[in-house]
């Protein structure tokens, strides 16, 4: 999972792609007021909008690092703040079995990063961003899922061979 | 013609082949018996039969086809090129051999498929006899012989200290025409090298020509493909493990700006296998059961005149549930 | 026929240029598709009744009949009705987009044993696309066959497909077309009617006569039965089959009814051949 | 039930389970029946009396039979070992079968062997084992001709070892028995891949997932996989190419995981059947244990707890969030 130094090598000005599930109601409004507030933050984030942090199934994680993003933000109402009572609540439970076990086989936990910014909270996100972003710098591309080779796109029982 | 090598010898001129050609030889991987790269060393003597059958080097589970690219408005498709690099494979046994053979006329026949048909003829073939009876296996019932074969380009018997090797292809006569390794033997000595099977089934388990004739018959008997498919939890075990099955799945990967279409295995057990825009016509598990049957002991033998299953025992062995084909075959032949 | 090359990687796809859509129904869509290739522009052939593997790059490969002539070769067509992945993606496309192509696969309508008869087609809903190919071949070679009765229905006049061409041909005056819809509205001024009971009132006499069928199941059905009341035998049924394929080649094992392959085999039967399946998976 | 036969002997089975057919009381009967490969039972799916002839209960009935309440709708009697039972009360907790249409006959197990286990321990290949057989407080194992006396440890399941629940926990008969587990529970051993760095525990599990060849049997057996229509089918969107390779096959595997967090009782019909040797249950272990310590729970042990997903606390955990 950590980066292989010959392609950090390879492409000096590599930039991270982090994809943020954000929540419409907290942390997309964050981002905007972020936003219209000229406060600058990296332009590495994707963001999505979701209605809320407990629609983010963990299979959206999942599929999201199959497809190659480098980092993943989820972000929502900070806890009693929830639009929907307990979305958030629902999403925590999950959100903390899923990093647990993304840990356990060996994806760095700094590639997956959740956290609680509120409609008003403009400064956090700028710096929940920038740290994320700081963070999945340091760990490099994710390479755990490219594209096969073309040309060695076999997989047999032999193929890769110590 | 047969001729004979010591087993140090064989390592040697194995050795030597591998300046020339990728050399897999039968390797314990992860507790698994599988064929790995050869890297010099002994050559294993307790090996039975790899657990995932050597089908899978020839008609690989995960295979790049083609793949595209679009670029400044142009697209481009281009295939893969079809494999060419030679190859030794040591130590296949006789019914994975005879499997590969089976799964010639359907790649290899009317649309000639370059990945199988290159896989076939940049590898050289070197088979090795059994002596014991693999767990759930009934290949002498389905007609293969554990202590010869001609569907290799040659085959090894292990005699005390060394091989006796009887060559069957050209390819594998040049091959083996080192005098330095090999040293010349006789059909005599070839017949009184053979040995007895440990473990085998002292009595036929069935007769094959009452199984195919079964099999046409059972086929629209509902209630017993009902009864013997019930345990069956719809797992493609059977069907990945198995050395002739080979039915499979396009699928396509896309990346922006590029994208590779691959294949790679299904099986008749998935529900999904058949299903359609309006209607599946094998939705239930007894017709979907009753294909993988049939197609081995009556579709497939009608289109090419043999049976498609060489007894390897893989699916009895590993089926989650112990649905024992040998005793659907014994109830068809009944 | 386009025999494969030797050494050729078989699914590897032709890129085709769509270069006409039509919008059929609510959800149906005719395309026209031309080669990039202008030598396969020229040495392309088919016969009705084949089909192909149509790509989506990137969401893959689904399977439909050709649905022009071969008769009229300046482009070919085939028509889709969206429901699943890859029919889904082709009716995101637009005109000037690349697709792939890979045939023609299957076998054909029987040409010759139709020649010199008097031909009855009956299609339902999108099931007249493969008959389409062979009704344009046979108007096109019109005095190599007797009468000619198209019968069509879809179940609303809005279902009706290729209405362009049933306008031609009900102007045609040396084909009889009847086209009927399950229930009309305040602006359908034509039949009424179920086919296989538009069928019956028709009465079609069966000596001389070919009837070649496509529809849905359930419209198969009857009217297999309607024409049996008819008087046709087996052996004067044609019909095309559908089955989920993947490489229409005879290879992943998915189109078998019994030991015989819709890819390599169909998807053309006749009514005779039906009746023997060993299988009735279809 | 109107009347419980608390306790059955294994001669009694067979007419418990007539009767239950004779009075209507189910429609069918899980047992086991015989195995024709060494070292495997064959589940038993009766659907009248006499379907029990074959009925037996021996040794090495490692399935969890309560995989087939996914299929078999109705009223159904089932055999169940203490292990199992928890299934069965996951399984009504989801919802999936009800109490009142099962007649649940428990079963004493002595723990359940794991040939691969005991071809290491005896240094053969499993393929060599002739024999084990089960005496007094031992294992003898014969292959190749040779035999060797190993004990408990060294030839049961790992799930074995630590059993906990030795006698069902829910039933309406018992067959005679003891129901204490075949060693005196030791704890489980921790699992050292938990304390690696991460980036070695990546290269653990990208080797084992590389491997897998997507036959799902794994989540086929699993009784906690109900799901009707499975996520990896849906192709619109597609969550999972059918493709085996890497990226797919840890999609899947941490995605079936997910999916039955909370069900999963650790029964290891997972582990047991895959065909390429994975150690699923590492997985599924590591998040047993962090539903217990994060959550308190516990899967398939109480009827009234709420299931882990479908309730929060204010106080949950939440360190790992900015």
């Amino acid at each position: 999972m950590e980066a292989k130094p010959e392609t950090e090598k390879k492409e000096k000005n590599w930039e991270p792609k982090i994809l943020a599930f954000l929540c419409r109601w907290c942390s997309y409004a964050g981002a905007d007021l972020t936003g219209s507030s000229r406060i600058s933050y990296p332009a590495n984030v994707r963001i999505l909008r979701v209605p809320c942090s407990g629609r983010v199934n963990p299979l959206f994680i999942l599929k999201t690092l199959r497809s190659g993003m480098d980092g993943i933000l989820v972000s929502g109402c900070h806890p009693g703040d929830c639009h929907y009572t307990a979305g958030n609540y629902n999403a925590r439970r999950k959100f903390a079995i899923l990093s647990r076990l993304l840990e356990y086989v060996g994806i760095d936990p700094r590639r997956v990063q959740f956290s609680w910014v509120s409609a008003s909270e403009r400064d956090k996100f700028a710096k929940v961003v920038s740290a994320v972003v700081a963070d999945v710098k340091a760990l490099g591309p994710n390479e755990l899922f490219q594209l096969p080779d073309f040309g060695q796109m076999t997989k047999g029982p032999t193929s890769p061979d110590p | 013609m047969y001729r004979k090598i010591t087993r140090e010898k064989l390592r040697k001129w194995l050795i030597g082949l591998s300046a020339r050609a990728e050399i897999l030889v039968p390797a314990k991987m992860n507790g698994l018996w599988t064929f790995r790269l050869f890297h010099n060393q002994e050559l294993p003597q307790n090996f039975l039969n790899s657990r995932i059958p050597p089908k899978n080097l020839f008609f690989e589970p995960l295979k790049g086809l083609l793949g595209w690219k679009a670029a400044d408005g142009s697209f481009q498709v281009n295939s893969c090129p079809a494999p060419e690099a030679a190859r030794v494979i040591f130590g296949l046994k006789p019914c994975d051999a005879r499997a590969l053979r089976l799964l010639q006329p359907v790649f290899t026949g009317d649309y000639p498929d370059v990945f199988y048909a290159g896989n076939l003829s940049r590898t050289l073939l070197l088979g090795q006899a059994c002596r014991v009876q693999c767990q759930g296996s009934f290949c002498s019932e389905v007609g293969i012989d554990r202590q010869d074969s001609v569907d290799f380009d040659v085959f090894f018997r292990e005699i005390a200290g060394g091989y006796i090797v009887r060559v069957i292809t050209e390819k594998g006569n040049t091959l083996t025409g080192e005098k330095e390794f090999f040293e010349e033997s006789s059909a005599g000595e070839w017949n009184s090298a053979k040995e007895e099977i440990r473990g085998k089934n002292e009595i036929p388990l069935f007769n094959l020509e009452k199984v195919k004739a079964g099999a046409r018959e059972r086929f629209p008997d509902e209630d017993f493909w009902m009864r013997v498919s019930a345990k069956c939890i719809n797992c493609g075990i059977c069907t990945y493990l198995c050395p002739t099955c080979h039915c499979f799945d396009l699928c396509d990967l896309q990346r922006p700006g590029q994208g590779v279409r691959f294949r790679c295995f299904d099986s008749c057990a998935f529900p999904d296998f058949t299903k359609m825009a309006v209607h599946n016509p094998r939705e239930e598990k007894w017709r979907r059961y009753r294909q993988r049957v049939s197609h081995k002991f009556n579709f497939f033998y009608e289109n090419f005149q043999t049976v498609a299953c060489v007894g390897c025992g893989r699916c009895v062995a590993h089926c989650p549930v112990n649905l024992d084909l040998r005793e659907v075959l014994l109830e068809m032949a009944r | 026929m386009n025999a494969p090359e030797d050494g050729k990687n078989i699914y590897q796809p032709h890129l085709m240029e769509i270069v006409k859509i039509i919008p059929e129904t609510g959800d149906t869509k005719t395309f026209h598709i031309q080669f990039q290739d202008a030598s396969l522009r020229e040495s392309f052939s088919f016969v009705a009744g084949q089909f192909a593997e149509y790509s989506v790059f990137g969401e893959g490969e689904a399977t439909f009949c050709i649905s022009s002539s071969p008769t009229r070769m300046s482009h070919l067509e085939f028509s889709v009705k969206r429901v699943g992945r890859v029919t889904n993606a082709l009716h995101q496309l637009n005109e000037g987009d690349i697709i792939g192509f890979r045939g023609p696969y299957g076998n054909y309508f029987p040409l010759d044993k139709l020649k010199g008869k008097n031909l009855l087609f009956i299609g339902g809903g999108i099931g007249l696309a493969p008959l389409r190919s062979l009704i344009h071949n046979v108007v096109d070679t019109r005095s190599d066959y007797r009468e000619i009765t198209i019968l069509y229905g879809a179940r609303s006049p809005q279902d009706l497909c290729f209405k362009y061409d049933l306008e031609t041909w009900e102007r045609n005056p040396s084909l009889k077309m009847v086209t009927t819809v399950d229930a009309g509205d305040n602006k359908w001024k034509g039949k009424v009617g179920l086919v296989p009971m538009v069928l019956e009132e028709l009465k079609p006499s069966a000596g001389e006569t070919m009837a070649i069928t496509c529809g849905p199941p359930i419209m198969i059905r009857y009217t297999l039965k309607s024409l049996e009341k008819l008087g046709f035998t087996p052996s004067q049924v044609w019909t095309t089959l559908e089955m989920k394929m993947k490489c229409g080649l005879g290879k992943c094992g998915r189109c078998n009814i019994g030991p015989l392959y819709v890819c390599k085999d169909g998807p053309v039967f006749s009514q005779e051949e039906i009746q023997n399946f060993t299988s009735d998976e279809f | 039930m109107s009347e419980i036969i608390p306790e059955v002997s294994k001669d009694g089975l067979l007419d418990l389970g007539k009767k239950l057919f004779d009075e209507r009381r189910v429609d069918y009967f899980l047992g086991y029946k015989k195995g024709t490969v060494r070292f495997k039972t064959i589940p038993l799916i009766a659907r009248k009396g006499e379907d029990l002839q074959e009925l037996w209960v021996e040794d090495f009935f490692h399935a969890n039979l309560s995989l087939y309440l996914k299929e078999i709708k109705g009223r159904v009697g089932i055999l169940a070992k203490g292990c199992d039972s928890r299934s069965l009360v996951s399984l009504i907790k989801e919802g999936q079968i009800k109490r009142e249409d099962l007649y649940i006959v428990g079963i004493p197990c002595a723990g359940q062997v794991d040939p691969g286990k005991a071809a290491k321990a005896a240094s053969c290949e499993p393929e060599e084992l002739e024999e084990i057989i089960r005496r007094n407080q031992e294992f003898v194992i014969r292959a190749n001709g040779q035999e060797k006396t190993l004990s408990k440890t060294q030839v049961l399941l790992d799930k074995c070892l630590f059993c906990q629940y030795p006698r069902p926990l829910i039933f309406d008969s018992l067959l005679t028995g003891d129901y204490v587990a075949p060693v005196s529970p030791v704890a489980r051993a921790q699992d050292d891949l938990r304390q690696k760095p991460v980036s070695e525990k990546w290269a653990f599990w990208s080797g084992q997932f590389e491997r897998c060849i997507r036959c799902y049997a794994c989540r086929n057996v699993c009784p906690a996989c109900f799901c009707p229509r499975c996520i990896v089918e849906e192709n619109m969107p597609q969550w999972v190419s059918p493709l085996p390779a890497e990226g797919d096959n840890f999609v899947f595997h941490l995605m079936r995981l997910l999916h039955v967090a909370g069900t999963c009782v650790s029964c290891g019909e997972c582990q047991r059947v895959c065909p390429v040797e994975i150690p699923l249950m590492k997985l599924n272990e590591k998040m047993t244990d962090d539903l217990r310590e994060l959550f308190d729970f516990v899967a398939g042990v109480d009827l009234e707890k709420a299931l882990p997903f479908r309730t929060y606390r204010q106080e949950d955990p939440q360190d790992f969030i900015r």
